[in-house]
């Protein structure tokens, strides 16, 4: 190893980091005690990573011929290809840069000054320890797949197909339900504006079904994900729809006449009725049915085929079977959406006990034009008109017995919600809050103007929605049991009609998506993305983004705008034509190899191929990931590992434990 | 020396660079409190932690050692976890049969999104380390067994 | 004289068992190579020498040292200093000077509990110690006092005492590789070869036992572990995969796979593998890997089935691991 | 299955029913009671917002001869008060270790020692319900309660969560329900059933009680219940003594019994009425039970059964919940 | 004159020891210890390993008769098992355990007690060594030995594995077993061992027998003690070193009794001396009188001599004649001079030579049905077998998963420590008389003493890690030092 030439850069971040650790000491102390370490020279500086803190590392590499550098700042997750740039412009290979984390994992946590900075010395101590062992190494360039995946049809995921199709880039959408549009195809109208959900949405979902870069996949799963970033390898499982794509005209004479009804649980949300082929709605795209297996008569009882006889151009076909269809993409957009929180987990709110207990996705449908009422607002019976209507909300949300987060838009569909009741029934609405909150554009004026309209708003977590009449005028009515917490007394209000807002839930197979597609959720289930604040569209695993509620609540603007930005930053990808991974690999020894064949199954991108001729195990550098598993079973020592080598490691663990400091002249 | 005052425990982490590292990351950017006793040392996942680094901060001073990782199932690498699953059992096994208390070495599964529940392990595991006192196994390695003064005067020098 | 101008050779067994003698002896031959290019001038074993010659000698004055058996004691230790200081070349010679073998496995436990088991009287046992009697490093014998040496707290391997050269593993060294060596030095001396890095290992192989093992090996699956006595093992077949716990993965080649083609588990006495720092840690991960299992309950279950870990895999190492000894060993009270 | 059996005051006097009932159906349901040997008052809903420590101890006091009892730590009380009582400290005492150490510091004066975490309580309901199963009950019915309209009563005490164990929905227990119909009786959606009964109100502001029982009633009534069933000896008292007092003060005409679940079982498994204590109630529950086996009127008559009109929308179906 | 002696280590024997002599005002010899510098503790840290471990974890005690502590735990193993192994496999184990002796008994009488003799003890020391025997023999007779140990070791590793430290036994039996092939080959090695014996035994003849002053020498009383003696015996009472029961008899040749393994603790005892780290194994029956001979001393003897005596001859032809040949010319039964040892080491060569062929001439030995998977739940046992240095015991207990709980070896070499320090005082007293101190000639009487009991420290010392650095201090009676003779091995 050639005599290590070390610069130690101690970072102040403003005062996040100088605030709590003596960045002055720090830097004295590394000077001090780690020259026999090869430390030559140590500075401390206000911000490393601007302009001037990266010169000055430049200079010294090229003035003190420094053959390693250690950055003591934020978490290399940050700023490690910052300071490695600096390096590498210096004339240094990047991979002889070493970051500790002194604000993340130290300064910001800690409070206790000196324990802090004694705790930075160590780290620091470990970090040179560690760069000592540094090699220099060469990024490994791997082609970028032009095609991209977009999983999840609704807006957020129509938006990013349209964004990357019209910049002239294939893109496959695959989608679970008969036809995309997602939720957003169930809304009347939308907040604040109240234009016409389907009329905005419509066209989007036109030009998707026709676009010529799109290939289509709805009623289709994913079901397999292999390969890395560039070159992924998905794996679609297509349902077999029983109507020949090529052939129907969508004219819907099939619906017409199937004579089997079924409660339609998706797009009408249970409110609603369908038959056993359908298409969910009138301007589905693709706008040709599927027959549900499960309810189809003729699949069930084997007589029928009313469909197959009536179809003018004999599009009905039995026999058609599930597909699966191997796609290559080099990127994938996840916009799987969210569910809407099941109120039956409240049963004191009545919901599926009271009949006129609606959810807010039941009173999107009842209030739809296009719905089972014809937009009509009326009781469970289908007639009646209520004449008072109560708006819970924060159903299931910001209640600890259910989920503590805010889901963000309960509050302006309720006052939505509240102005549709008021302008379709004149009927007296009173909305059961725990805060208003209305925090984008044009949204409280959307509040001030629904006070206008003389809606009633009773502060106050609803305790219990019932039928038990207890006093005069709650006969035959639903008793709301609120604490006024603005008046400080329980109050009963009757009303006929009960709508809950309910809150928004991870899917429920969210956490099987996500472990599909390699990626992670927090413990709520949304998926966690690569930075909260700098990176919300992308994931910890690299070619792989996310839009729309799968990243947590939020309203239609929103996640249009996630939509599009995630297919920015493919199409960056894709400008590109390659990426540079880490060359952090793993190799065998052949000469120590013995063949013992313990890290076959270790590896799951079957990186590791055995030689049955030379009885010796190999690691195809393609396939490996760098996790390093293999490194750590091999029983004969066998397997080495760049990047994170045990000499690394081991050296950095003298180094936290300050033992290296016995190497130091007295 | 420090051995008057209150113990404080050495703990040497290993993280998963995909999942406990990013936990330990989003701590610090929620500002979590935690002692400071700990050490954390990144690694692409807790699959490369070799029982050899375990035995080796344990022989260097460490008086405590945390392992972190995905969950199980959540694994950046498929399912690399497991075999540190596995290890861990085993490891365990051995080193309480050579008279470590269970409380020295601890697995915890933290994703990227439990910073809080990172925190309060560690806050934990100090507690617990400092209870069973200090581990001083490296500076005995150095003599024929017997702790001696001249030995414990080489300790931490910070 | 004729002697003089020759090498020299010396041969010292510390705290071993006298089996690295006998292998040297098993070379047979050699033997009388050894007598013809080297004056022996010390050699306990085999002949007559006094001590106080060794201590006259100059230092360095001989060419080569074979050191077996580990420091157990005070005058192990006054010894294995001595030779060092007299030889050139010092050899740990086999498992106990290189890697502590199974003496080593003492490190388990506390020198009072080493002490008690030997001398207390325990039921069921032939030891009869009313007065509860312990062996005294100093005793005053009614005509005076007599000694005995110190006995440590932990048995070490040499290079934790003095400046190895040269390791050759083995429990014993294999007769042939210790003639390979032999060979390799008069080589040397006579100019035909040179020696190899200081702190090498010397006779054995680079790999594992495994490369030189015949039985068939595949990929490897454990749902649970058995013992020899349990069934009989398929003899053609890797006695890992059959659920043995077998060291031969992590053990240095070089003994030719003698155990596992007698149909015996390796039990590891060649050590560890080219550049592995703890011989245990690479059995431990080795073979807690290839656990068929995702489930903690049932992981638990199949390691029921190694119920000795520390003894499988340090059974010859545990001197010379990173953790050494136990904490009852460590921690022991005078 | 084997429990240690902590009765409760109530149950040696008012509640006699609950007991004998309990008793008489435990044999057949292969449970086995092995009552706690001079086990003392539990303190009732009162005491412990007097004197919280003694109120522990004296509490305590029955775990420790609990922990004695060679019935795997598991104690059954049948009466909701004394059930929530000893959860409460069962819990607190392992959740507070000097809390712990006080009482026993005051059991050690009367050379008892109650390990913290060693005594788990359960509620009769819970039993049954979890223990014995709704299949095995099922398979013990020989008369059926078909055509018995019954609103379930759990009280407000026995699912408060946060204690031991929470074994049913704090705001809609279902576990009562699910035995009732078990045994082949109509169960109504009775609103009110973890509603509080008034307690101890009667003794201090008879107003307030009545109000809060008359509620019950008429909630009961408007369902059509021929019978309230309830497992605390508290509510059933309430409901069943102060019944008259309701009608005289409110004007009201209500005459609906109230029996222990454990009689309503032990008729169900067709053990004979007196051995279940049956009779000793106020408002008498013959009427009621007469119907048993004789022609009920049809479903037809019953109001929520209503055939909807055809424009009606879908409803909702509680059991969808995964 | 007041002194004080010590002899520093013996060469040529399997470890280390210490003797510290004080004398009187008289300068005549007051007392002597001879002590054992160190500890190993096998009986402690096998506690917690895997019994079926044992034959490979205490043939470590000793790397020269590995074999013999193979044997003995093989056998315990098989005890704590309840199971009896197929008679192929015992005859195995017996076979390898016959080569072992040949290989064991020659290195002895040529390269470590033999020199002595062949060289005489006057020859200087630097002569005085193997290398010294094969110059005065001859290089042809030293590749006789040479060879004998070659094939010797030959067989063991066929049988066992491995050329040291055997590894296939196995609770119930062997882990592998040996083909025609091997067989013949075997075969063909004990027919040679049978000759290799003879000549041995001819060489003895010439060299010692027909040498006044060596004849003189051993029957002399400097090397006499009356002791007890033991040493396992078949069902006729015929040396057996792999089965049977241990014969106990008396100083004057009596049978006080015979017992199986599982019975030892009735007739062994061990006391413990603060100055050494050694035990002293004595009779029970008789108990413990110090370090005396006579009927009333439990101190007992268990070497070749101590089999003949504790014996009624040799299952084998050549070897009974020799065994007749051997008691007629020393004056019948028992042989108390201790230098007979070296000749009785070599009827029993023959002896082991001519069951080797034997035992691979047995239809059975190829036979595949080599072990029986144990059935019942492991418990304790007992395994002795007769180590070349005296009868070998292993003693372990397991819990029901068959891990060790508790071991008690009592181990060759030990139980020759009593006697072994009787020699040496003895030897002592005679070459110090009046102060006068006949220093070459008195260390080289104690290694006399020493070598016929063929001491292995290593193995006496399982206890102990081999080491005997042998040391004598000469103290006057004030217990000032006055000389120290040392010498390392």
């Amino acid at each position: 190893m050639i005599e290590p030439r070390i610069g130690v850069y101690v970072c102040h971040c403003g005062t996040n980091i100088a605030g709590v650790v003596d960045v002055a000491e720090v830097s004295k102390w590394a000077s001090e005690h780690l020259k026999g370490r090869g430390v030559v020279i140590s500075r401390d500086y206000k911000f490393m990573c601007s302009s001037l803190g990266q010169e000055l590392i430049e200079k010294d590499i090229k003035e003190y011929r420094l053959n390693r550098v250690v950055v003591a700042a934020c978490s290399p997750h940050l700023h490690e290809a910052t300071f490695r740039t600096a390096t590498k412009s210096a004339g240094l290979n990047p991979y002889l840069t070493e970051m500790v984390s002194i604000r993340e994992q130290d300064s910001w946590v800690h409070t206790d000054k000196i324990a802090a900075t004694n705790k930075a010395k160590a780290m620091i101590s470990g970090g040179v320890e560690r760069v000592r062992y540094h090699e220099p190494l060469e990024p490994l360039h791997v082609p970028i797949h032009p095609a991209t995946l977009v999983v999840g049809g609704g807006i957020a995921g129509i938006q990013a197909v349209l964004e990357l199709a019209d910049a002239g880039q294939k893109v496959y959408l695959v989608e679970r339900e008969p036809s995309i549009g997602g939720h957003m195809a169930q809304f009347d109208k939308t907040f604040p504006t109240l234009d016409c959900s389907a009329c905005i949405l419509t066209p989007k979902m036109v030009s998707v079904g026709k676009h010529p870069n799109v290939e289509l996949f709805t009623w289709s799963e994913v079901t397999n994900v292999e390969g890395y970033v560039g070159n992924f390898t998905v794996n679609i499982h297509k349902k077999a729809r029983f109507v020949k794509e090529d052939i129907c005209t969508g004219c819907s004479i099939c619906q017409e006449k199937c004579p089997k009804k079924v409660i339609d649980d998706v797009f009408e949300a249970g409110l609603g009725y369908r038959k056993a082929v359908y298409t969910p709605f009138a301007q589905a795209i693709p706008n040709y049915p599927v027959i549900d297996k499960e309810n189809c008569t003729y699949f069930q009882k084997g007589t029928c085929r009313a469909c197959e006889k009536l179809c003018p151009t004999k599009a009905i076909d039995f026999t058609q079977e599930d597909q699966d269809i191997s796609i290559q993409v080099g990127n994938i957009i996840l916009a799987t959406g969210y569910d809407l929180f099941d109120s039956r987990r409240i049963p004191q709110y009545g919901y599926a006990r009271l009949a006129n207990v609606f959810t807010s996705l039941e009173f999107e449908r009842l209030s739809n034009s296009a719905g089972p009422t014809g937009g009509k607002v009326v009781l469970r019976d289908g007639v009646t008109e209520p004449k008072t209507v109560g708006i819970v909300h924060c159903v299931g949300s910001r209640d600890k017995n259910y989920n503590n987060y805010c889901s963000a838009i309960c509050c302006m569909q309720s006052l939505k919600f509240a102005h549709l009741v008021e302008e379709r029934t004149g009927a007296e609405v009173y909305n059961f809050y725990i805060d208003i909150r209305t925090p984008a554009k044009d949204y409280d004026e959307f509040y001030q103007r629904v006070l206008e309209e003389g809606t009633i708003f009773i502060r106050g977590k609803v305790a219990e929605v019932t039928d038990a009449a207890r006093m005069a005028g709650e006969e035959g009515k639903i008793i709301i049991q609120v604490e006024d917490t603005l008046m400080g007394k329980q109050r009963r209000i009757p009303v006929d009609m009960v709508i809950l807002s309910a809150g928004l839930e991870p899917r429920r197979d969210a956490k099987a998506v996500a472990k599909l597609f390699g990626i992670s959720c927090s413990s709520a289930g949304w998926v966690i993305e690569k930075h909260p604040k700098l990176d919300p569209i992308a994931t910890m695993t690299d070619g792989i983004f996310i839009a729309g509620c799968m990243q947590g609540p939020k309203d239609i603007p929103a996640s249009v705008a996630q939509g599009a930005a995630a297919a920015a930053r493919v199409l960056g990808r894709i400008q590109q034509k390659e990426i540079a991974l880490e060359p952090i690999r793993a190799t065998v020894n052949e000469t120590q190899c013995s063949g013992c064949r313990i890290c076959n199954n270790m590896c799951p991108y079957n990186a590791i191929l055995f030689h049955e001729d030379r009885a010796v195990s190999e690691v195809n550098p393609a396939l490996c990931q760098g996790c390093g598993t293999c490194i750590a079973a091999c029983p004969a020592g066998a397997i080495s590992g760049t990047g994170f080598s045990n000499e690394q490691v081991m050296a950095q663990i003298e180094g936290l434990l300050l033992l290296n400091l016995e190497a130091e002249p007295a | 020396m420090e051995e008057q005052q209150q113990f404080e425990p050495k703990i040497i982490g290993f993280t998963c660079n995909w999942c406990s590292y990013r936990a330990a990351d989003l701590a610090g950017i929620s500002r979590t409190k935690y002692p400071p006793n700990v050490r954390l040392i990144r690694l692409m996942c807790s699959g490369r932690l070799d029982p050899t680094f375990v035995f080796k901060a344990f022989s260097s001073g460490a008086d405590g050692v945390l392992i972190s990782g995905c969950h199980p199932g959540d694994c950046h690498y498929v399912d690399q976890n497991y075999k540190t699953m596995r290890r861990f059992a085993l490891m365990e096994k051995m080193l309480v049969q050579m008279g470590f208390e269970q409380g020295r070495i601890k697995l915890v599964w933290a994703s990227a999104g439990e910073g809080l529940q990172f925190a309060e392990a560690v806050t934990g595991m100090v507690e617990t380390v400092r209870k069973l006192g200090p581990l001083d196994w490296h500076i005995r390695g150095q003599s024929n067994g017997h702790l001696t003064k001249e030995l414990l005067l080489k300790e931490d020098v910070v | 004289m004729s002697a003089n101008s020759k090498p020299k050779f010396a041969m010292y067994w510390g705290a071993s068992c006298g089996g690295c003698e006998v292998a040297v002896l098993n070379t047979h031959e050699k033997i009388l190579d050894i007598d013809a290019n080297f004056d022996v001038v010390f050699w306990p074993v085999a002949m007559d020498a006094k001590y106080k010659d060794v201590e006259a000698m100059e230092d360095e004055s001989i060419l080569v040292t074979f050191y077996n058996g580990g420091i157990r004691t005070s005058e192990n230790e006054h010894l294995a200093k001595l030779l060092r200081r007299k030889s050139k070349i010092l050899v740990a010679f086999g498992s106990c000077a290189s890697e502590g073998c199974i003496p080593g496995l003492a490190n388990l436990y506390s020198k009072n509990e080493l002490f008690n088991t030997v001398y207390a009287q325990r039921d069921g046992c032939s030891t009869v110690n009313p007065e509860n009697i312990r062996p005294q490093q100093n005793w005053d014998a009614p005509e005076g006092s007599i000694q005995i040496p110190e006995f440590y707290s932990i048995l070490r391997p040499i290079n934790q005492v003095v400046d190895v050269d040269y390791y050759l593993p083995g429990c014993p060294p294999e007769s042939e590789r210790i003639a390979e060596v032999v060979d390799l030095v008069i080589q040397v001396i006579r100019g035909e070869a040179a020696l190899p890095p200081k702190g090498s290992v010397i006779g054995a192989g680079a790999s594992t036992v495994c490369d030189e093992c015949k039985r068939s090996r595949n990929v490897k699956t454990i749902k649970k572990f058995v013992r020899i006595q349990d069934f009989m093992p398929d003899p053609s077949m890797c006695l890992l995969e059959q659920g043995i716990v077998c060291n031969g993965p992590a053990t240095r080649s070089g003994c030719g796979a003698l155990c596992p083609s007698a149909g015996a588990v390796c039990i590891g006495c060649y050590g560890v593998a080219e550049g592995v720092i703890d011989y245990g840690a690479r059995m431990l991960s080795a073979v807690s890997s290839v656990i068929d299992s995702r489930n903690e309950k049932e992981i638990e279950k199949i390691i029921e089935g190694i119920p000795d870990p520390a003894g499988m895999f340090y059974r010859f190492s545990l001197a010379s691991s990173l953790l050494g000894a136990s904490k009852s060993a460590w921690h022991d009270k005078e | 299955m084997k429990y240690g059996y902590y009765p409760g005051c109530s149950l040696e006097r008012n509640a006699a029913a609950y007991n004998v009932s309990t008793m008489a159906i435990a044999e057949p349901l292969g449970i086995e009671f092995n009552e706690i040997d001079d086990w003392n008052c539990c303190g009732a809903t009162e005491y412990t917002s007097i004197d919280l420590l003694a109120a522990y101890a004296l509490i305590a006091r029955n775990l420790a001869l609990a922990e004695q009892l060679p019935d795997n730590g598991k104690l059954v009380a049948p009466c909701s008060a004394c059930f929530l009582n000893l959860t409460k400290v069962a819990h607190q005492l392992e959740e507070e270790e000097t809390l712990a150490d006080k009482v026993n510091l005051a059991l050690a004066e009367g050379k008892l020692h109650y390990t913290p975490g060693s005594i788990q309580v359960y509620h009769l309901l819970e039993v049954i319900f979890n223990d014995v199963g709704l299949d095995n009950l099922a398979k013990k019915v020989v008369k059926p309660l078909k055509g018995l309209r019954i609103a379930p009563y759990y009280g407000c005490m026995i699912v408060r969560p946060g204690y031991q164990r929470t074994f049913d929905n704090p705001e809609h227990p279902t576990s009562l329900d699910s035995i009732m119909n078990a045994l082949g009786a109509f169960v109504v959606d009775f609103p009110m059933k973890a509603n509080c009964c008034g307690g101890h109100m009667t003794q201090i502001s008879q107003p307030v009680a009545l109000e809060m029982l008359r509620r019950l009633l008429k909630n009961a009534a408007d369902y059509r219940a021929d019978i309230i069933v309830t497992l605390c000896p508290m509510c059933q008292l309430n409901l069943d003594a102060y019944q008259e007092n309701v009608n005289a003060y409110f004007k009201t005409d209500y005459h609906i019994p109230t029996l222990y679940f454990t009689q309503l079982i032990g008729i169900a498994m067709g053990i004979p009425a007196e051995q279940l204590g049956i009779g000793k109630e106020l408002v008498d529950a013959r009427p009621a039970l007469a119907k048993i086996g004789i022609e009920v009127p049809s479903e037809e008559s019953v109001p929520e059964k209503k055939k909807h009109p055809k424009e009606s929308l879908p409803m909702p179906t509680m059991s969808k919940e995964d | 004159m007041k002194q004080r002696i010590t002899i520093d280590p013996i060469t040529r024997l399997e470890g280390h020891g210490k003797i510290e002599i004080f004398l009187d005002d008289e300068g005549n010899v007051a007392n002597t210890h001879f002590q054992i510098p160190e500890l190993r503790g096998f009986e402690q840290f096998v506690v917690g390993r895997q019994v079926e471990e044992m034959p490979l974890i205490t043939n470590r005690i000793c790397g020269v008769c590995p074999e013999a502590h193979h044997m003995a735990a093989a056998k315990a193993i098989d005890a704590v098992y309840h199971v009896d192994p197929p008679p192929t496999a015992k005859k195995l184990r017996e076979l390898l355990y016959m080569a072992f002796y040949v290989t064991d008994h020659t290195t002895h009488f040529y390269a470590l007690g033999g020199p002595d003799f062949i060289m005489g003890p006057d020859a200087p020391v630097a002569e005085r060594n193997i290398l010294g025997v094969i110059h005065k023999v001859g290089l042809e007779t030293a590749s006789k030995v040479i060879q004998a140990r070659k094939n010797g070791h030959r067989v063991i590793e066929i049988i066992g594995g491995r050329k040291v430290h055997p590894c296939t036994s196995i609770p119930g039996g062997l882990t592998k077993g040996i083909t025609e092939d091997e067989r013949s080959e075997i075969e063909k090695i004990g027919r040679s061992s049978i000759e290799f014996a003879q000549f041995t035994l001819k060489l003895f003849d010439e060299i010692v027998l027909k040498n006044k002053a060596y004849v003189d020498l051993i029957l002399g009383d400097a090397y006499e003690h009356k002791t007890y003696y033991i040493g396992l015996v078949d069902d006729n009472n015929k040396i057996n070193f792999y089965n049977g029961k241990v014969s106990v008899v008396s100083p004057d040749g009596e049978r006080i009794g015979k017992y199986a393994p599982s019975e030892y603790r009735e007739w062994i005892e061990e006391r413990v001396e603060p100055w050494t780290y050694l035990k002293f194994p004595y009779l029970k029956k008789v108990g413990w009188k110090g370090l005396v001979d006579g009927k009333d001393s439990g101190v007992y003897c268990a070497t070749p001599l101590s089999r003949l005596n504790a014996s009624d001859g040799m299952a084998t032809p050549l070897a009974q004649e020799e065994y007749e040949r051997f008691f007629d010319t020393l004056g019948g039964k028992p042989v108390h001079k201790r230098l007979a040892t070296h000749w009785a080491r070599l009827v029993e060569l023959l002896y082991a030579a001519e069951h080797l062929v034997e035992l691979a001439t047995d239809p059975e030995i190829t036979s595949d049905n080599f072990r029986t998977i144990p059935k019942e739940k492991p418990t304790e046992g007992v395994g002795i077998v007769e180590a070349p240095r005296g009868t070998l015991t292993h003693h372990y207990w397991t819990d029901e998963r068959g891990i060790v709980t508790k071991a008690n070896l009592i181990v060759g070499t030990t139980n020759n420590y009593a006697p072994m320090s009787m020699s040496v005082k003895k030897a002592a007293q005679s070459l110090i008389k009046k102060g006068t101190i006949a220093t070459e000639g008195l260390l080289n009487m104690v290694e006399m003493a020493f070598r016929l009991y063929d001491p292995c420290m290593s193995c006496a010392t399982h206890s102990l890690p081999g080491q005997m650095p042998f040391e004598v201090t000469i103290r006057g009676a004030d217990g000032q030092v006055i000389d120290v003779l040392r010498q390392y091995c």
